[in-house]
């Protein structure tokens, strides 16, 4: 293990981190007609919960005292209140992350194996029949707005077949379920959303797989490999796909940001109860805490696995482990 | 009588498909190599050397093939093999050793894995602790450090790398081994380690070899004989010494001249003028006869046949000539 | 007698910084230095062609680009013309930059590809004639091709490099640095990534402008023989420093660094019958991070003894116009 | 001697226009972007459209010979707003494209030739805005901004630039070492010289193949901004219509003729950028082709 790899790496992700907030402190505070000092002098403001909010976020501090509370609130957690829930933002945001990361993390893990295997086959017989409809479907996969995908998928399997639940996570109205029951429904409110986002992201990953695999094809050691008296199987197995996992961790790693993106789409499709539909929920609300805490938790989420990833290419790359 | 030559290139012609037509980039190629005998094939960048190469081990790219001709590997004609054949004789009877050994090895691949693979391979039934005991074996006969075993290719350095190469082509005891420009982007103290090397290793092992490289010092201190290539052919094939001293072929000549020497008067050495034919369509008769200083009418309409100068030293030229061949 | 040198360096060092990571950075004060050139003296009279010799580490490039100001040097001093090196006054810059010029090793990356051949020459006249008419840069530009041998030259001036093949390339190259008919020549490789067949008219072409203009090289290359043929005074580079310097004669005759013996041991060379002994040294150039004590050689010697491994030896004169570094060569002194 | 010159550029430029247009997959693209300019251009002359022009016929009726590609919930005409929608999505993905590109040409440029404490800052910021989920932020801008067209083209353009930037970036450093560089500094060039004329040449074919992707990006953000109901309410682009739909219940009726078609315009507008993007690559990297 590098150490020095790994603090580096950590270390740029804890700038990052703080990039994220200061973004989100000049969004949400420091603009002249920011969200927050807005929401405090708003008519019929009663001037006593005014009062008590001009506490809370420190308004009637200088603006660095300001940043300074503000990373401090931040940095323990303590997102606010929610406006309209009248919870605190953490409270609401615990409750809807663990469904997203089924959605998201199901999705990933699908399209992560799908694309790979994919871009495999695209690459190993380029050019011929099978490599021009796969190549074809990403591109066209490519071209295709989540949500829509999302919509059409709904429109066909859900209402004209009847055969998946059309929104939501569970059916409303069953209680006493027991726990097979419930992981059945779950599973049924799954496919659809699950397959949507999949799918969005299936495409580009084959893309990207079968782009690297090909630059792999023309280096020197994939000759050497067949000199030896390989076939072409256990070459591609054994010599190119290991090669080739290292562009793809960087490329799964910066395309979280995209699968965010998916995310949103499919739960606003689909009714999911993550956190793409409590982003929106709180832009239509107005609830900023809300809001600054959805996008303050994805981000680091995103920074996370981005992390995650980095430590994974350390260990599938000799040339960063032992520098 | 003729079987004691473990390889034989009979009458051989590559030729690639490409976008304009296609490219004869080996053309009527004859040459023998005796058990333990070395070859040194020498040319211009594009004069087909690194084909014949390829065409011996059954490598060549997708738009290249065999048009005409033999190959003979220990009395066997190997040409018509299929894939599955070709891939038990690869590395297991001929090996080779590439060109730019940095990027030759596969980098996320520790050596010991890149060498045992290849010895598995060939050899089945072979246990994890022999492969071992083999690749350090292999590790202390090209003078690396056997503590190296598991160490990944950027590890080493350039000569290193060069020398982790020849392990690897030795794996499977290979009755001949192909040496694509095994010394060229070393530097030349690394070049002459690597030289020394190689002739050590002969020595030990008898194995046939053919180098590959538009150097003729190199060749001149590895080899046994030579093969003069131009655009595809065969110029002149002979004995070191015959080659260098009393070289027939006009090209050859040139190639000889155009090499340097501190002994001697402070001579500025010549240059060829003009430049290698275009490979889609080379001039007609014999292809030097654009750029050669003693070419005549027929060469520019007749290819010139091979003509004998003794001691197994053949040469194609219309204006040197020494005694015709019967076949 | 000082005033016939072009160039005159001495105490030259090049010293680039080698980051050994973030946080020794932070700790260590005394940063690990690449010594790349370390403490070289050289100079080059007008009309001559000084040719240093190296394998790859030893600096010889580093130094080339320190004397042109392409690599800013640590300490030393330089002089042009007997005038000292005044880099951060810009007129006299735009003077040097004028008299003093390089020829790069490869064809295929000094030429801009998105330029035609005719700008690619006229270039330098953008920098350094700037009142020039569009009738005086284009016969400029043609005498300047027709001297590279590339004629006629009305026919390579609307093309672009990729037309061209790797001598013709380096043809346009030395009529680019023709057309200013520079003093002074830094060449550096300009004949390694060419055919066999083409190098010696390239080389031919180098020596024609010295003939005809009187311009002085510092010709660096790996190749002995090559220098040996080219140049009047031979430099051995190991490691940063000069090793040997003299007459080109020395590689043919008697040169006194076991380094250089080495290497002229080793030359690519086909005539079989005088195939001398070959020294072959073991191992390869230590790191320029970490020079070895003493004599930088002492690791690879074949005659180090004790004294070589504490002391550094001087370049010492042993013969009119021939140094040597070396504690034990005794010949020639 | 600028004649002669002339004639080689022109030269040069009908052979790349001879290589584009036998590239068949580049021509498809060049076609149906060509269908969909045409449209937005003409569509509104040939076929005038009135968002506020309500109530014209049945609420969410069937393709129609009136209607021929039915109607909205408030009984508006749908081709109308599938023919206004091209525009928009053209404009939003051309000139959002413009500032992206911009930005990341400059901070590429910047970052890779003058390297040092220069490249380590841009890149640290690159880097934070790239693995910075962009959608939310995105939202999150259109929201605080207000949502109209052109502070949607300037939030995409804002947040789009950082591939761009990593590719100007890796290509300003390749060209950087090339000896050419410092064949320019040996003749006395000073950097914004050697930046402008001997790097930006070199790096432009690798941005304007980029802009191609970058294009496409921005059209298909646009749709889903709009979508997600932070569009401009007063411009009828594709995703602004998908929202309606979305929002009243076609889809669980089935009203097919008004979610559909937007959506498969998105597409073959999103493809015809694909296709010249991929035809472009094509033409600029000759390696592609024989790999």
């Amino acid at each position: 293990m590098n150490l020095k790899y790994f603090l580096r790496k950590l270390i740029q992700s804890l700038i990052t981190i703080w990039i994220v907030l200061t973004i989100s402190f000049i969004l949400f505070r420091a603009m002249p007609g920011d969200p927050v000092s807005m929401f405090v002098k708003s008519d019929g403001m009663d001037p006593q919960v005014a009062k008590a909010l001009i506490k809370e976020y420190g308004l009637h501090l200088p603006l660095h005292s300001q940043y300074l509370v503000y990373i401090k609130e931040m940095l323990l957690g303590n997102f606010g209140q929610s406006f309209s829930f009248q919870k605190p933002v953490i409270e609401i945001i615990a409750q809807r992350l663990p469904n997203t990361i089924i959605l998201a993390l199901g999705a990933q893990i699908f399209s992560i194996i799908f694309g790979i295997l994919l871009g495999t086959i695209a690459a190993s017989n380029r050019g011929k029949k099978i490599d021009v409809l796969l190549l074809g479907s990403a591109l066209f996969i490519y071209a295709i707005p989540a949500f829509w995908l999302g919509i059409m998928l709904l429109s066909y399997f859900g209402v004209r077949l009847s055969l998946v639940p059309l929104f939501g996570m569970i059916t409303p109205g069953l209680n006493h379920m027991s726990k097979w029951e419930y992981f059945k429904d779950v599973s049924q409110h799954l496919i659809l959303p699950a397959m949507t986002f999949g799918l969005a992201i299936t495409g580009r990953y084959a893309m990207i797989m079968r782009g690297a695999l090909l630059d792999i094809f023309t280096e020197d050691y994939m000759i050497t490999a067949k000199a030896k008296g390989f076939d072409r199987k256990y070459i591609i197995r054994n010599h190119a796909l290991p090669n080739a996992m290292l562009p793809m961790v960087t490329v799964i790693a910066i395309s979280l940001g995209f699968v965010v993106a998916g995310a949103i789409q499919t739960e606003t499709v689909f009714s999911w109860p993550g956190i793409g539909t409590l982003t929106i929920k709180a832009l239509e609300l107005r609830d900023y805490p809300l809001l600054q805490g959805v996008f303050l938790i994805i981000s680091l989420c995103v920074i996370s696995a981005n992390f995650i990833a980095d430590i994974i290419y350390m260990y599938i790359d000799p040339r960063i482990k032992y520098e | 009588m003729e079987d004691r030559n473990i390889l034989k290139v009979e009458d051989l012609n590559v030729f690639f498909k490409v976008n304009g037509g296609i490219v004869r980039a080996v053309e009527n190629v004859n040459f023998q190599l005796k058990d333990g005998e070395s070859i040194g094939i020498v040319g211009e960048s594009g004069c087909g050397k690194t084909t014949t190469a390829l065409a011996i081990m059954g490598m060549l790219p997708g738009n290249g093939y065999v048009d005409n001709g033999r190959i003979f590997f220990e009395g066997e004609d190997i040409i018509n093999k299929d894939e599955k054949q070709w891939q038990r004789y690869r590395w297991n009877k001929i090996s080779m050793i590439f060109q730019g050994a940095m990027n030759s090895l596969n980098p996320v691949m520790k050596i010991r894995r890149q060498i045992g693979e290849a010895i598995r391979l060939h050899n089945p039934t072979i246990t994890k602790g022999e492969i071992n005991a083999r690749v350090v074996e292999l590790f202390k006969l090209v003078g690396l450090d056997e503590k190296r075993i598991n160490y990944y290719p950027h590890e080493f350095s350039g000569g290193m790398k060069q020398r982790v190469m020849i392990a690897m082509a030795l794996a499977c005891n290979p009755k001949l081994i192909i040496g694509d420009e095994p010394t060229t982007a070393l530097d030349l103290m690394i070049q002459a380690q690597i030289i020394d090397l190689i002739n050590d290793l002969r020595r030990k092992l008898n194995m046939g070899m053919i180098i590959i490289t538009h150097d003729l010092s190199i060749i001149s201190e590895i080899c046994d004989r030579v093969a003069v290539m131009y655009a595809g052919n065969i110029v002149e094939i002979g004995s070191i010494e015959d080659i260098i001293e009393n070289y027939k072929h006009p090209y050859t000549e040139k190639l000889i001249k155009a090499f340097p020497s501190i002994y001697g008067d402070k001579r500025m050495a010549e240059s060829i003028p003009g430049a290698p034919p275009n490979p889609l369509s080379p001039p007609k008769g014999c292809r030097f006869h654009p750029r050669c200083h003693k070419s005549i009418d027929i060469c520019k309409n007749v290819l010139p046949k091979y003509t004998s100068f003794g001691n197994r030293h053949f040469a194609a030229c219309h204006v040197v000539k020494g005694d015709s061949l019967n076949e | 007698m000082n005033n016939d040198k072009v160039i005159e360096v001495n105490k030259l060092s090049v010293y680039f910084n080698a980051r050994a990571g973030f946080f020794k950075d932070l700790i260590r004060k005394d940063k690990i230095m690449v010594r790349a050139v370390d403490g070289v003296d050289l100079s080059i009279s007008k009309g001559e062609i000084v040719s240093l010799v190296g394998e790859s580490g030893s600096g010889k490039t580093t130094m080339g680009r320190a004397i042109l100001n392409l690599v800013h040097h640590n300490t030393g001093s330089l002089k042009f013309n007997d005038e000292a090196y005044d880099i951060k006054n810009k007129k006299w810059m735009k003077t040097f930059r004028k008299k003093a010029q390089m020829i790069f090793q490869d064809p295929y990356q000094s030429l801009n590809p998105k330029f035609m051949i005719a700008d690619i020459v006229s270039e330098p006249l953008k920098f350094i004639e700037k009142k020039l008419s569009e009738e005086e840069i284009e016969s400029k530009v043609v005498e300047a091709l027709e001297f590279a041998g590339l004629k006629p030259a009305r026919d390579y001036l609307y093309r672009y490099p990729y037309e061209l093949s790797g001598g013709q390339r380096q043809r346009v190259a030395i009529a680019s640095v023709f057309i200013i008919s520079p003093q002074f020549i830094v060449a550096d490789e300009p004949v390694s990534m060419l055919d066999a067949s083409v190098r010696a008219d390239i080389v031919k072409l180098m020596l024609q402008m010295k003939e005809e203009k009187g311009t002085s090289y510092l010709f660096i290359t790996h190749d002995l023989a090559l220098a040996w043929l080219v140049s009047d005074r031979i430099a051995i580079m190991y490691l940063g420093k000069i090793v040997e310097i003299g007459p080109a004669e020395i590689i043919s005759g008697n040169c006194i660094h076991p380094y250089t013996q080495a290497l002229i041991s080793v030359l690519s060379n086909i005539d079989i019958k005088k195939k001398r002994k070959r020294i072959v040294l073991k191992g390869e150039t230590p790191s320029p991070m970490n020079i070895p004590k003493g004599c930088r050689f002492h690791t690879r010697c074949p005659i180090a003894k004790e004294k070589c491994e504490k002391e550094e030896p001087p370049l010492i004169k042993r013969q009119k116009n021939h140094f040597a570094a070396c504690h034990f060569s005794k010949r020639l002194i | 001697m600028s004649r002669n010159r002339f004639d080689v550029k022109l030269r040069n430029f009908r052979g790349f226009l001879r290589l584009f247009f036998s590239n068949t997959i580049g021509l498809i693209g060049f076609i149906m972007l060509a269908f969909f300019i045409i449209a937005a251009f003409l569509g509104p002359i040939v076929y005038p459209y009135d968002i506020t022009d309500v109530a014209k016929g049945d609420i969410l009726a069937q393709p129609s010979r009136e209607f021929p590609l039915g109607t909205d919930q408030l009984g508006r005409d749908l081709l109308g707003a599938l023919i206004s929608g091209a525009k928009i999505s053209l404009m939003v993905g051309f000139m959002g494209a413009s500032i992206s590109v911009s930005i990341g040409t400059i901070v590429g440029l910047s970052a890779g030739y003058i390297g040092g404490k220069v490249d380590s800052i841009l890149m640290r910021l690159t880097d934070g805005m790239m693995v910075l989920p962009v959608l939310p932020l995105v939202m999150v801008l259109a929201a605080l901004l207000g949502t109209s067209i052109s502070n949607i083209i300037l939030v995409i353009g804002l947040t789009g630039w950082t591939g761009t930037a990593r590719l100007v970036r890796s290509q300003t450093l390749s060209f950087k070492e090339r000896q050419f560089i410092e064949r320019a500094r040996c003749m006395g060039a000073n950097n914004t010289y050697i930046m402008i004329k001997h790097i930006l040449p070199n790096v432009f074919p690798v941005i304007f193949a980029n802009t191609i992707l970058v294009t496409s990006s921005a059209i298909l953000r646009e749709t889903t901004l709009s979508f997600l109901g932070l569009g401009d309410p007063l411009s009828v682009s594709w995703g602004q219509t998908l929202n309606g739909a979305f929002n009243n219940g076609a889809v669980s009726i089935g009203a097919w003729w008004y979610y559909a078609p937007p959506g498969v315009c998105i597409i073959l507008l999103v493809l015809s950028f694909t296709f010249l993007g991929y035809s472009f690559d094509e033409i600029l990297n000759p390696k592609l082709r024989e790999r």
